[in-house]
């Protein structure tokens, strides 16, 4: 159903602004007076102010981005970078392991990141890696307030990334192909 | 353009071809009877080809230009309908309308189901109607994936292959957004070991055999196979064999899968962050021309880039992973002037005026056949002002049967051209040599090369009044410069290359050069510059042209005529 | 005091003579917008003359209209015009020889009539206040003609300026 | 000699007007300083906010009880917001003119002052008029110094050699002409009725015949409105309107150039509101507190009267900001041209008539 929105030209007294003025007056009257009173929404919820009472986020908030472990405490991630590519504020900087480099902590996963990096100063928390990632391994979870003393400390590496990020647990999909080769027993399954 | 020049390897005035005319699409189109086929013979168009004239893209994963017809995969299936002929006169059959009947193909046993024909090994007729859009033909294409994919890991996100993936493309275009396959996939060996280059995943491979018709009918090596049944179906090296001949890693460019990854380029760097540079393989006399991908100034990779006139689609695997070099730490990077740090101001200050007071036959330059033939031009000016003597630095090798070429200098032929060798490259070291042995040389002009390692010894070396080097890498040539500045490698700047068989091929910049290296035509068109030899050049387009018109063997090119793929000059 | 009012007298003449000098000849720039700023500042000068002869009305009129008004006008084109040739181009030595010349005959004139002129006030007589008052009475009683007319005549150039700036003429 | 010095008029009225100009100064200046907090506190209430409420230096929170009053009042945030304006990096911008670039800010704080200089704002104190300048042309003397606001504003926008506050700066002049016009003409009734462009006379007229806002409530309106555009200010603030145009003029200036503009911008809406309360509210005179004072109690409280009045105006201001949205550019100018100019041409020619024929 499209709603038709009824734009009657105004009458004299409405041209006059006075109106619009009055019910101005009267909304910001009110608000005022209820502050003036000590009561806003922060008294309302019953918490307090920000930085001595953090909000209480909404349940499916996006804040900062962090990487995520699986159930067995394995790297979620395996470097397709992704993530990287979709960056609009090219926040994430992730370095491939490399021929040489050391495979996954998990089985069959073959690779992780050698090195990941999140310069929360550039993110904007926009989700878009989170939406992107295969692998489930990064989410946007409820930290909102980041803060350091400069430019440096910022720059979210992998350890810190993956230790803010906590466990997040999934389906596993490489350890579920693992085991299915295993039975299978038609070629000899390498496993390191 | 004079005569001299002859742009490509002139498809030799074909021979008035004879045209079919078809229909593909319902639109008419004439197409030659009979094409080449990846050895040059003439054989009849296929559907796939006829296709492509029409600008309709038949997807297709075993077909390769370049190999021979296998016919396997099955994704060209194609539509189509043939002119149904009265048996009796040997005439078309005409419809009421006036308009040929054609008969659409369709399952002998089924006459109701449309039949497909795989498009890049069958040949069209006369009056042929190819249907590579109908929904036939599309039903086809998608059961066809489908049934790649049963079996497919899909492990994109580890997968090299992942951005330049036919599978992952024709999914896209013609895929099926799920699965309708519950069952346990069919688990085959992953990353095994074929060689020392290759990184065989099997569970990705479609079983196009593309790998295997390389390698046995181009590289002449005949080392892979598929060994096992039905779903089980791997690649594999001959027993005994390893898969590690000098074009192995071409297998994994035309392997339109993950199945094959090159072990250099492993987990190294995702395929769409590359920068793609058109540049020349400096390994040697053939100058491949090849893909450059580098990001953020780091190089990647080397791949080679199609041109029918040097190297096809293929490049040998040292040549191809000749790169690490460039980006070694310690590549000079800092201008020296006796030992001490100074800047390109000063140093270029004083070479001008020492060469300014130079007398006449006191100066001998070694210059480089592996710099390009602007720098080498420009050096030859120089020479011409000093009244120096020059050479170049020959350098042979073994040649194969397929690219690789003796001469394993990139730009020998610049070096003769440019007159900064004679006929043959080196002969005058000798007397380069005893000019410092005699004391007539007193300074000696070295442009990237070791002179300790072709006639003149340290000692020797010793005896030079000013030693002038440029070079990339350290060496004992420029440990004892007494003016070393810093030059660049080929994909740091821009310039020319003349291969052994005389082509003249552009090669552009994929990275920055380090530290206060710059290219050597840089800084070379000023010092000729401050010398009174040479106009200043700002630009390669300037200087390339300016050499052409006074180079007798470049007569008429410019460097807007060289396009992606060079003009051949006589050499 | 009259220590004082001859003293603000001198500065503001001197500061007249010389902002309306570099209004039109700045040898450090030739920034159209500097010379607009530099007859604002000759205008506001004038103005503190004024108000050195009691004549406040005429003082906060001319601030009013000259600088608070017009010459913002001035400024509004010149910044929109963006005149950068101006700062170019180089002094055309006849212009300047000619204007010159003007320039010299006009102060002769000047010259002769001043000084063949008698004061209208004499000295040591009390200078009269520029009362609004008197002023509007003056306007409105003796020149009433004239003002009109000045009026009629402001109108008409109005009412041309707007046909003028319309585009199409119907 | 000395006390020849010190009862030579010339010398005391120099001393006393200095002494004036000092004392007004001050006040405007820490009056400027809490209006800005006060428009924060006033914002953050109509907002449901707290507003600042943190800073206090480490001493002030020794004090028992009232130290964490006025903490949360946040008393002492004027004197950091200050202490931060002048330690921040004065950032000069390449390819600005740089000449106007930093004469622009105090361009445009300069005719704020010298507003002040004619408003009565008190009746006398001692043998002192409480006014600087006791001009017999005062309304005018005020027109005309507003009427130089508007070149640090243009030039501002000119100098800055940005787009943003090119468009704030080409907006702004436009505006304050056009204001100019209605405002100027809302008043020319007042005089009409009070015959006098004394000041101080127009006080004591109020005193003896009522406030003229009574008389002159069309006046009032359009001089009201006229002076929120003037000011810059909400629904008027065209030339630095943030959403589009980034900050207008003061886009590029940074650390004490740029207070001075917001400096410049509070001057204004004090100044205004001194005028208005000049104009309208009887200045220093409460309706039973009419005579000019004679003991120097009784100019202290006219002192305070006329303060009072201007901090009730000042709220008006600042309540406006967070009550009604931006005009539309077009719409301001229609305002402007199409509704104040000929609304305050009709009200002069019937103020005239009523004179006039009131007077017969």
């Amino acid at each position: 159903m499209t709603k038709v929105v009824d734009r009657s030209p105004l009458n004299f007294y409405e041209r006059t602004y006075l109106p619009a003025l009055m019910e101005g007056f009267k909304i910001t009257a009110r608000h005022f007076a209820r502050s003036v009173q000590g009561k806003n929404t922060a008294t309302d919820l019953g918490d307090g102010y920000y930085p001595e009472v953090p909000w209480r986020v909404a349940e499916g908030y996006r804040g900062a981005p962090y990487l995520v472990s699986d159930q067995d405490g394995a790297t979620k991630c395996v470097s397709c970078q992704l993530c990287e590519f979709i960056c609009p504020p090219k926040a994430i900087k992730i370095t491939p392991p490399g021929p040489e480099g050391q495979g996954a902590d998990r089985p069959n996963a073959e690779k992780m990141p050698r090195e990941f990096e999140i310069n929360m100063l550039r993110c904007i928390f926009c989700g878009l890696c989170q939406e992107v990632c295969p692998e489930e391994a990064i989410f946007l979870q409820q930290h909102y307030s980041l803060t350091g003393l400069n430019r440096e400390e910022m720059i979210y590496n992998k350890e810190k990334l993956l230790k803010l990020g906590g466990v997040h647990p999934g389906i596993q999909k490489w350890k579920h192909k693992l085991e299915e080769a295993r039975d299978q027993e038609s070629f000899p399954v390498k496993v390191d | 353009m004079s005569n001299a020049v002859t742009t490509a390897p002139a498809p030799t005035a074909p021979p008035p071809v004879e045209k079919i005319r078809i229909k593909v699409d319902g639109r008419d189109i004439d197409v030659p009877k009979l094409m080449p086929d990846w050895q040059g013979k003439l054989v009849p168009t296929t559907m796939l080809q006829a296709c492509q004239m029409a600008a309709q893209e038949v997807p297709h994963y075993c077909y390769h230009p370049r190999l021979p017809i296998a016919g396997n995969c099955r994704m060209c299936l194609v539509e189509f309908g043939t002119p149904v002929m009265d048996p009796a006169t040997k005439k078309p059959v005409l419809n009421e309308d006036g308009s040929t009947k054609i008969a659409r193909s369709v399952l002998p046993y089924e006459p109701q189901t449309p039949r497909g024909a795989i498009a890049c090994a069958t040949p069209i007729s006369p009056g042929m109607e190819l249907y590579p859009s109908s929904p036939a033909t599309k039903q086809m294409r998608e059961a066809v994936l489908e049934s790649l994919l049963i079996n497919h890991p899909l492990d994109c996100t580890i997968c090299d292959q992942a951005g330049e993936c036919k599978l992952q493309e024709y999914s896209v275009q013609h895929g099926q957004a799920q699965s309708r396959f519950v069952e346990p996939k069919v688990h085959k060996p992953k990353a095994v070991d074929l060689g020392p280059r290759i990184v065989l995943d099997d569970e990705r491979c479609i079983l196009c055999t593309r790998c295997v018709r390389f390698t046995r009918d181009i590289a002449g090596d005949d080392a892979l196979g598929i060994v096992n049944r039905g779903s089980y179906n791997t690649i594999a090296t001959a027993p005994g064999k390893q898969f590690d001949n000098n074009y192995s890693l071409n297998t994994v460019d035309i392997c339109p899968v993950g199945a094959l990854t090159s072990k250099d380029f492993r987990f190294k760097m995702r395929v769409w962050f590359l920068k793609e540079t058109k540049s020349l393989c400096t390994s040697c006399g053939t100058g491949c021309n090849i893909t450059i991908g580098s990001r953020e100034n780091v190089l990647h990779r080397f791949e080679p880039r199609d041109n029918d006139a040097v190297n096809g689609s293929w490049m040998c695997d040292s040549g191809r992973l000749n790169y690490p070099w460039i980006g070694r730490a310690d590549r000079l990077q800092q201008v020296q002037v006796r030992g001490q740090a100074s800047d390109w101001g000063t140093a270029l200050g004083e070479i001008t005026t020492h060469l300014r007071n130079a007398s006449d036959g006191s100066v001998a330059i070694i210059a480089s056949a592996r710099q390009t033939t602007e720098e080498l031009y420009l050096l030859r000016q120089l020479a011409v002002r000093v009244g120096a003597l020059t050479d170049s630095v020959e350098r042979e090798g073994e040649a194969d049967r397929l690219l690789v070429h003796s001469d394993r200098n990139p730009n020998s032929q610049g070096a003769r051209l440019t007159g900064i060798a004679y006929t043959e490259i080196g002969i005058s070291i000798p007397s380069i040599a005893d000019g410092i042995r005699s004391g007539k040389i007193k300074t000696l002009i070295v442009f990237g090369e070791d002179v300790t390692k072709c006639g003149i010894d340290a000692g020797l070396l010793g005896k030079v009044g000013t030693l002038i080097v440029s070079d990339i890498l350290p060496n004992a040539t420029t440990a004892v410069a007494h003016y070393l500045l810093p030059g660049c490698a080929h994909a740091e700047k821009r310039g020319t290359f003349i291969n052994a068989k005389g082509r003249v091929q552009k090669f552009l910049k994929a990275v920055e050069p380090k530290g206060d290296a710059r290219p050597e035509w840089e800084f070379l068109a000023e010092l000729t510059k401050s010398l009174g030899a040479v106009d200043g050049f700002s630009t390669i387009e300037g200087l390339f042209n300016r050499m052409a018109s006074e180079v007798p063997a470049l007569a008429g090119v410019e460097w807007s005529k060289l396009g992606d793929h060079g003009v051949n000059v006589p050499v | 005091m009259p220590q004082l009012t001859d003293l603000l007298f001198y500065a503001f003449a001197g500061m007249t003579l010389l902002f309306g000098f570099l209004c039109v000849a700045n040898p450090l720039s030739r920034n159209p917008v500097t010379s607009a700023m530099f007859l604002v500042l000759t205008i506001i000068s004038m103005a503190g003359l004024f108000v050195l002869l009691h004549a406040f009305f005429l003082a906060a009129v001319q601030i009013l209209v000259y600088a608070g008004a017009v010459m913002v006008l001035f400024l509004f084109v010149i910044m929109l015009l963006d005149l950068k040739e101006e700062e170019r181009r180089k002094l055309n030595k006849v212009a300047v020889g000619l204007g010159s010349l003007a320039v010299l005959g006009l102060a002769g004139v000047l010259v002769r009539v001043l000084a063949g002129a008698t004061p209208l006030i004499a000295a040591g007589s009390k200078p009269v206040e520029g009362s609004t008052r008197e002023l509007g009475r003056i306007l409105f009683q003796s020149y009433l003609l004239p003002f009109e007319i000045l009026s009629i005549l402001l109108l008409v150039a109005m009412v041309g300026a707007i046909l003028l700036s319309k585009k199409e003429l119907k | 000699m000395l006390e020849n010095i010190f009862s030579d008029p010339t010398f005391q009225f120099v001393l006393f007007s200095a002494a004036k100009i000092a004392v007004v100064f001050g006040v405007v200046m820490t009056f400027v300083a809490y209006a800005v907090l006060v428009e924060r506190k006033v914002s953050a209430a109509i907002q449901d906010r707290v507003g600042p409420n943190r800073t206090a230096p480490p001493l002030a929170l020794k004090i028992p009880v009232l130290g964490r009053l006025l903490q949360r009042w946040g008393m002492f945030q004027p004197m950091a917001d200050g202490l931060k304006f002048i330690l921040k990096e004065d950032f000069t911008p390449a390819y600005v003119r740089t000449v106007y670039f930093w004469l622009a800010p105090a361009i445009a704080v300069i005719p704020a002052f010298l507003t002040l200089a004619v408003i009565p704002f008190g009746s006398t104190l001692g043998s002192q008029k409480m006014v600087i300048a006791d001009l017999n042309v005062g309304i005018l003397y005020t027109f005309g110094i507003v009427s130089l606001g508007v070149y640090g504003i243009v030039l501002a926008g000119w100098s800055s050699n940005s787009k943003y506050p090119f468009l704030g700066g080409i907006r702004s002049s436009a505006q304050m002409i056009s204001y100019e016009i209605a405002m100027g003409m809302s008043v020319v009734s007042l005089f009409l009725i009070v015959g006098d462009l004394n000041l101080m006379n127009l006080i004591q007229w109020q005193a003896d015949h009522g406030w003229l806002v009574l008389y002159q409530p069309v006046a009032f309106v359009i001089f009201l409105v006229s002076a929120f555009a003037e000011t810059n200010r909400l629904p008027f603030d065209m030339p630095e309107s943030e959403s589009e145009l980034i900050g207008g003029y003061h886009t590029e200036y940074s650390s004490m150039k740029f207070a001075l503009f917001f400096l410049g911008e509070y001057a204004n809406m004090i100044a205004s509101s001194a005028m208005m309360v000049t104009l309208f509210f009887g200045g220093w005179s409460l309706p039973w507190l009419g005579k000019p004072a004679e003991t120097l109690l009784g100019g202290l409280v006219h002192i305070g009267i006329f303060i009072a009045k201007m901090i009730v105006l000042m709220l008006v201001f600042i309540w406006v900001r967070w009550m009604l949205p931006r005009f539309r550019y077009d719409q301001l100018m229609d305002l402007g041209w199409r509704r104040f100019i000929p609304a305050a041409l009709a009200n002069i020619v019937a103020t005239a008539l009523g004179v006039a024929l009131l007077n017969r």
